[in-house]
């Protein structure tokens, strides 16, 4: 094994180098999309794929959700193993009836004769001063749905290993990038990627002692900056990657409370029915006798998402968390 | 050259040097329904195939039957629902027997009977109608997708195999099947533009039975046919007289070879009817008046096929006998075998969820286990056992 | 005031009075569906509209939910309240993207100058023997949507009032009717019926000192036969009907479970990702201090919703209620 | 006779009798978009109307103008995004003066400059795309339909807006916007489907300017045009040349008449092109050739009309600079107040998500409020105040 220089990539970078991985190891693995072809996607995440392995394998579909994930379906009968780009996060919501309806049932009512190794990559989240329609979280409505498996990458290494392993899964898997953080950039070693994990496994991102927060996707390194903060204030945070949504790791988030005792759940997605109730509820269910207060949710707002010139005042920020970490009834200890 | 880059580099003309992108003509229908029973043409087909009209003729009285049967089964209480195709048993025979062995089916509800004429043991057919939680056959085992009841949804699951198997270099077509109601679900539009942009070897077939449910189809489309809708897709529609099972065999058969060639997608809309009510729990007489159902009785798509063929001297007492019988004995093993109470297992209700079940639905398998366990009776000690399991949840 | 007798109504008739009483008020009020004219719809529930109110006021539309919700936003654009109704919930699905997207926005996009005063009926839940995609609950795909108002009767009066106040409400409504309830009859007077509650409100059901059960729609008469068996156990229990999940009562929940102390909540939907996370989440972040075990939460299994053989075995039943009940660390108390 | 009734009852009859229900040959396209300008039916149009002709060449100037000018505010930070319809401004400004001051605009996220020709203040057209958070206007004020962005969407509430007007006798007509891509979404074919069978007032325009973002139309479809589409819904299809101001008014005049008549939907499809990139945020170069956007050049809608009106003296040197001096004017005033920082209270978030907050926003409003006085600076003790507030949530 030689030691290769470590370059800094985007996270686009290494979830295109997945599919890329994955379509040279795989010629059952085909991309299509709205725009992933000759443009790359909107986000360039596909840049390169069409060229390298022709419009076959890399598709630019006409312009129909559910047109391009119900015939993912067909293709996915037959053998083939489609990864599906919806163009924003907003714009999955026509193919909803093929992923309800089908993607998440097939195997189920076909007693896994006919599974459906589906990749759904979603754009989600705000933060890039989009326009209505462009910054929605809708991974309540996916995590609601049995026979869905719902993963999100924080770090650039995961981005990559994460797509790997959705590609690699034998299920559908609704895979939500995080829009912000498609520019973000790691040192990372794309001649020797991080290997393919299998999905469902949480990761504490920062050990800590006297709270821990709950966290996915965009809102990770936000958690991450309020840790930091939080030291000043004589807090010592534990953050836990959840990465996986469906299945969720209980192991690792219970594990984690019990010992530091308090919870918040942080996410961008609206607060009420969104995934932080499930996550707060279990954790409960879980950890109550270790519980020192109440399991506390920082969340969007009830509210469609705002518009670039007010996002700063929706997204769950340094701020916000740690006000609701000092909610966590400290004086009980003292 | 690749598939996708036959589709060549168009590029946009402006107006002045402007072409419409194919000839229109060829793809508009005929005015009115293709039909060869009681025409000149008959003469053609019975001379060429004489076998294959037989052998029609013996499916469409297996598939009444079948529909008779199946219909008797939800009184019994055996089937928790079904929808019948009796009627329309020519459009479901013709679509099965115009298919080849390696090609697949893509039926909804209404179309077990297409699945049995295409080999389906009825029993697994009606599977999910009689209550249990899974489709019943392998797809794969006789290339036929499984039933599908959301409108429409099936159309761009045909398409993308048959584009799938395409990309393959696999000589498979893919018929699919839906009703005149489902035409209005932007699936269908969805699924047929991706068919003819990229070429995929499938027909689609349209019955329409002039309803959808209890709306007429003049509350579903103005269009002069559903076969009209083909050229704004850009392919060919075809308007053929769903109660002809010869007419039928001959416009299928024509847009599975074109598929086959390389041709591309084929729009066929076959005029028929629903003669019972929607399912057995529809009240038809709620929207639709007997003397309809009469004029549609007297188009019988039997009736059709054995009076031609008894005029032809190719049927007489004794065929159609024979073809009785036969009916008779695959309606008593079906009665017979739907009487039997089907073995489930609850705990199959986790099996398939997931590849892996998830820790979660674990949890889930084990609750049910112990509350299964307990109705059964099992010893206070396995139980408790059971239960504290349970507990951890 | 004269009395009149009271008559068995069902629920399926109780709405169909609603809507009739609705239109005879109020000639902006439109009915639309599939097969909601001339038939009656498929259970019946719009019967006899379209005759009194010709095929203008109750229209059957194409077969397309994506058609029927988009051409009801722009009837209610032009002023007029449709009441649209989708065959079942699982046939909601396609009209998705108009529900998220449009009408649940339009309010806030329009700075209020064009509310949309749609109410969007939905047959949801099992229990009546019906073959795959007719047995969904899908009421957390729409609590998780703001600008939804999303309410369910469980008993044949609030059908009559939650209906009217739904169609009343200037706002659009996701109105969940729980197909097994529809054949339930209760007296009920039809020419006095209940005046029109704002939405909101949930309700105590049966009043008790033990725990509560919290639920609502088809789960309510479940739970108040459970707590009539809990008697026996010795435990008297309290169910409160939500009615309106959004929005949500809290003052009525966290008042009940401050009372008992312990809390169970009980719904159809499935677990994960469901409506009982948000509940059992904000019922702890109000009542933590008060609570003696942690909420805890009895629903449908994580799976596709079973078939008619199955379906037993899924719904939460009045054994799983009282085993759940039985875990609420009653020994914490002797 | 209610509105609905007028569709007859229409029954299914067996197909010896059967009838195609409408005559498709009048439904359908001609194979070349119309055109006027530059061919002898100009001259008719040229003696009859003048004073339109001057109109169309006014707006088509200033549309021009708002282009570049919104194109140049996104690159000051003044607009988040701008989608430009610099090439296409004749359907642009053709779809709004078609109109009368009843009818209904329903525009695209393209079309910002229609609803500006239909008399909509620059800076409220603009809201959206600045980067607040409504849309600007009141939809009511000048009946035009806020932006829509999901594809096609848009279409089915032109449907319905146009058919409760119809419903309540008034004398309304609904003009839809769409591009071509657009068309492949279902709720394309579900709207258009409604329209025909309600027979609904309202007109559909598809703008194929050739691209859906970087996917040219031989991606989108293989219909002989997109017109073509209309006779599978029993409306009409009318292709005309989307640079050509002229042709474009009176095709789509005629459309209007013929619904406002209670003759039905009509679908038109201009052909045109658009010159910029898809939005500013879009890189062209990455999938067209500059000689193809330089071949459309040639066949600017404004140079077009310009060199017929000045061939027919229609139009002078004077003219021409007094239509270019408006809109410079237009310009500089929209570039000054674009200028001006809109001011946005981040309470108004939770102002109209429902008629009345629920309980839930209430809460989350006093959390926001409080924070946003922390922010500001605001006394020790008022600052503590609201947070106490916000704890409570
Ligand atoms: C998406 C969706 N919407 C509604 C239904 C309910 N439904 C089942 S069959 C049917 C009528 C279908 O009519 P048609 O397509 O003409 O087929 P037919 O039943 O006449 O064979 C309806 C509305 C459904 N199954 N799927
Ligand atoms: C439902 C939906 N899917 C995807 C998008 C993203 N998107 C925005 S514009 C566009 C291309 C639209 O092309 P076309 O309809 O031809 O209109 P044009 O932009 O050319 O005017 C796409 C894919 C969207 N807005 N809505
Ligand atoms: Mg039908
Ligand atoms: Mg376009």
């Amino acid at each position: 094994m030689t030691t290769v220089a470590l370059k800094p990539a985007t996270m686009a970078q290494a979830l295109g180098r997945a599919m890329r991985d994955a379509m040279a190891a795989d010629p059952t693995v085909h991309v299509m999309g709205e725009d992933v072809g000759t443009l790359g996607g909107v986000f360039r995440v596909t840049d390169g794929l069409a060229k390298e392995f022709g419009e076959d394998r890399c598709t630019d579909t006409p312009l129909a959700e559910a047109g391009i994930l119900g015939t993912a379906v067909g293709m996915a009968m037959y053998g083939l193993r489609p990864v599906v780009e919806m163009q924003f996060d907003a714009f999955a919501y026509p193919a909803f009836e093929q992923l309800i309806s089908h993607v998440a049932r097939m195997r189920n009512r076909t007693r896994g004769a006919m599974p459906l190794p589906i990749t759904v990559r979603v754009p989600y989240g705000g933060g890039i001063g989009g326009v209505e329609h462009h910054s929605d979280s809708s991974e309540a409505y996916y995590m609601a749905t049995p026979g869905l498996h719902v993963v999100t990458p924080a770090t650039v290494a995961d981005a990559y290993g994460l797509l790997r392993a959705a590609i690699a899964s034998d299920d559908p898997v609704v895979f939500l990038e995080p829009k912000r953080l498609y520019w973000s950039k790691e040192s990372w070693n794309p001649e020797e990627p991080v290997p393919v994990e299998p999905i469902g496994r949480a990761v504490v991102r920062r050990p800590g002692r006297s709270a821990t927060l709950i966290t996915y996707g965009p809102s990770v390194p936000v958690c991450l900056e309020a840790a930091e903060a939080a030291c000043e204030e004589g807090w010592d945070l534990e953050v836990v990657d959840l990465r996986s949504l469906v299945p969720f790791d209980d192991e690792t988030v219970a594990a984690s409370v019990r010992r530091t005792g308090r919870a918040v759940v942080v996410h961008e997605s609206g607060g009420f029915g969104g995934p932080g109730g499930e996550i707060a509820a279990r954790v409960t269910e879980r950890c109550f006798h270790h519980l020192e207060a109440p399991v506390l949710r920082v969340a969007g707002f009830d509210i469609p998402y705002p518009p670039p010139m007010l996002e700063r005042h929706h997204l769950p920020g340094v701020d916000r968390i740690l006000d609701a970490v000092a909610r966590l009834q400290w004086e009980a200890e003292s | 050259m690749t598939v996708m880059e036959q589709r060549g580099a168009y590029r946009p003309t402006p107006p002045p040097a402007w072409q419409p992108r194919t000839d229109p003509a060829p793809l508009l229908p005929d005015a009115r329904p293709y039909r060869v029973l009681g025409t000149d043409a008959a003469d053609a087909v019975a001379d060429a195939h004489p076998a294959l009209l037989r052998r029609l003729y013996a499916q469409l009285v297996c598939g009444r039957r079948y529909n008779t049967q199946a219909t008797a089964l939800t009184r019994q209480g055996r089937l928790a629902v079904y929808p019948s195709s009796t009627g329309q048993e020519a459009c479901e025979v013709a679509a099965a027997l115009v298919l080849e062995d390696h090609d697949w089916l893509f039926p909804s509800y209404r179309d077990t009977l297409a699945a049995v004429a295409r080999g389906l043991d009825p029993v697994q057919a009606l599977t999910l109608l009689r209550g249990d939680w899974h489709t019943g056959y392998d797809p794969h085992e006789h290339r036929v997708a499984p039933l599908c009841t959301p409108l429409a949804t099936q159309l761009p699951h045909a398409v993308g195999l048959a584009h799938a198997a395409r990309l393959k270099g696999d000589d498979v077509v893919a018929l699919a099947m839906v009703g005149d109601g489902g035409t209005s679900e932007g699936d269908f539009h969805e699924a047929l533009n991706f068919a003819a942009v990229w070429q995929a070897p499938v027909v689609f077939l349209v019955q329409n039975n002039g309803y959808a449910i209890s709306v007429p189809l003049a509350k579903q489309t103005a269009a002069p046919s559903l076969a009209h809708k083909a050229v704004g897709y850009g392919m060919p529609g075809r308007l053929v007289d769903g109660n002809d099972a010869v007419a039928l065999h001959e416009v299928l058969s024509a847009a599975v070879r074109h598929a086959r060639a390389g041709g591309g997608p084929t729009l066929v809309e076959a005029v028929t009817y629903r003669i019972d009510a929607h399912t057995n729990a529809d009240d038809a007489t709620r929207y639709r008046n007997d003397s309809e159902v009469e004029a549609w009785r007297e188009h019988d798509p039997i009736a059709l096929l054995e009076r031609e063929l008894t005029a032809r001297g190719l049927l007489d007492e004794d065929g159609v006998r024979a073809a009785r019988e036969d009916a008779e004995a695959m309606a008593a093993d079906l009665r017979e075998r739907m009487n039997q109470d089907p073995a489930l297992d609850p705990m199959d209700l986790f099996a398939h969820v997931y590849a892996e079940p998830t820790p979660q639905l674990l949890e889930q398998q084990t609750q049910l286990r112990a509350e299964l366990d307990a109705e059964q009776g099992v010893t206070a000690e396995a139980g408790a056992a059971a239960h504290a399991e349970g507990d951890r949840r």
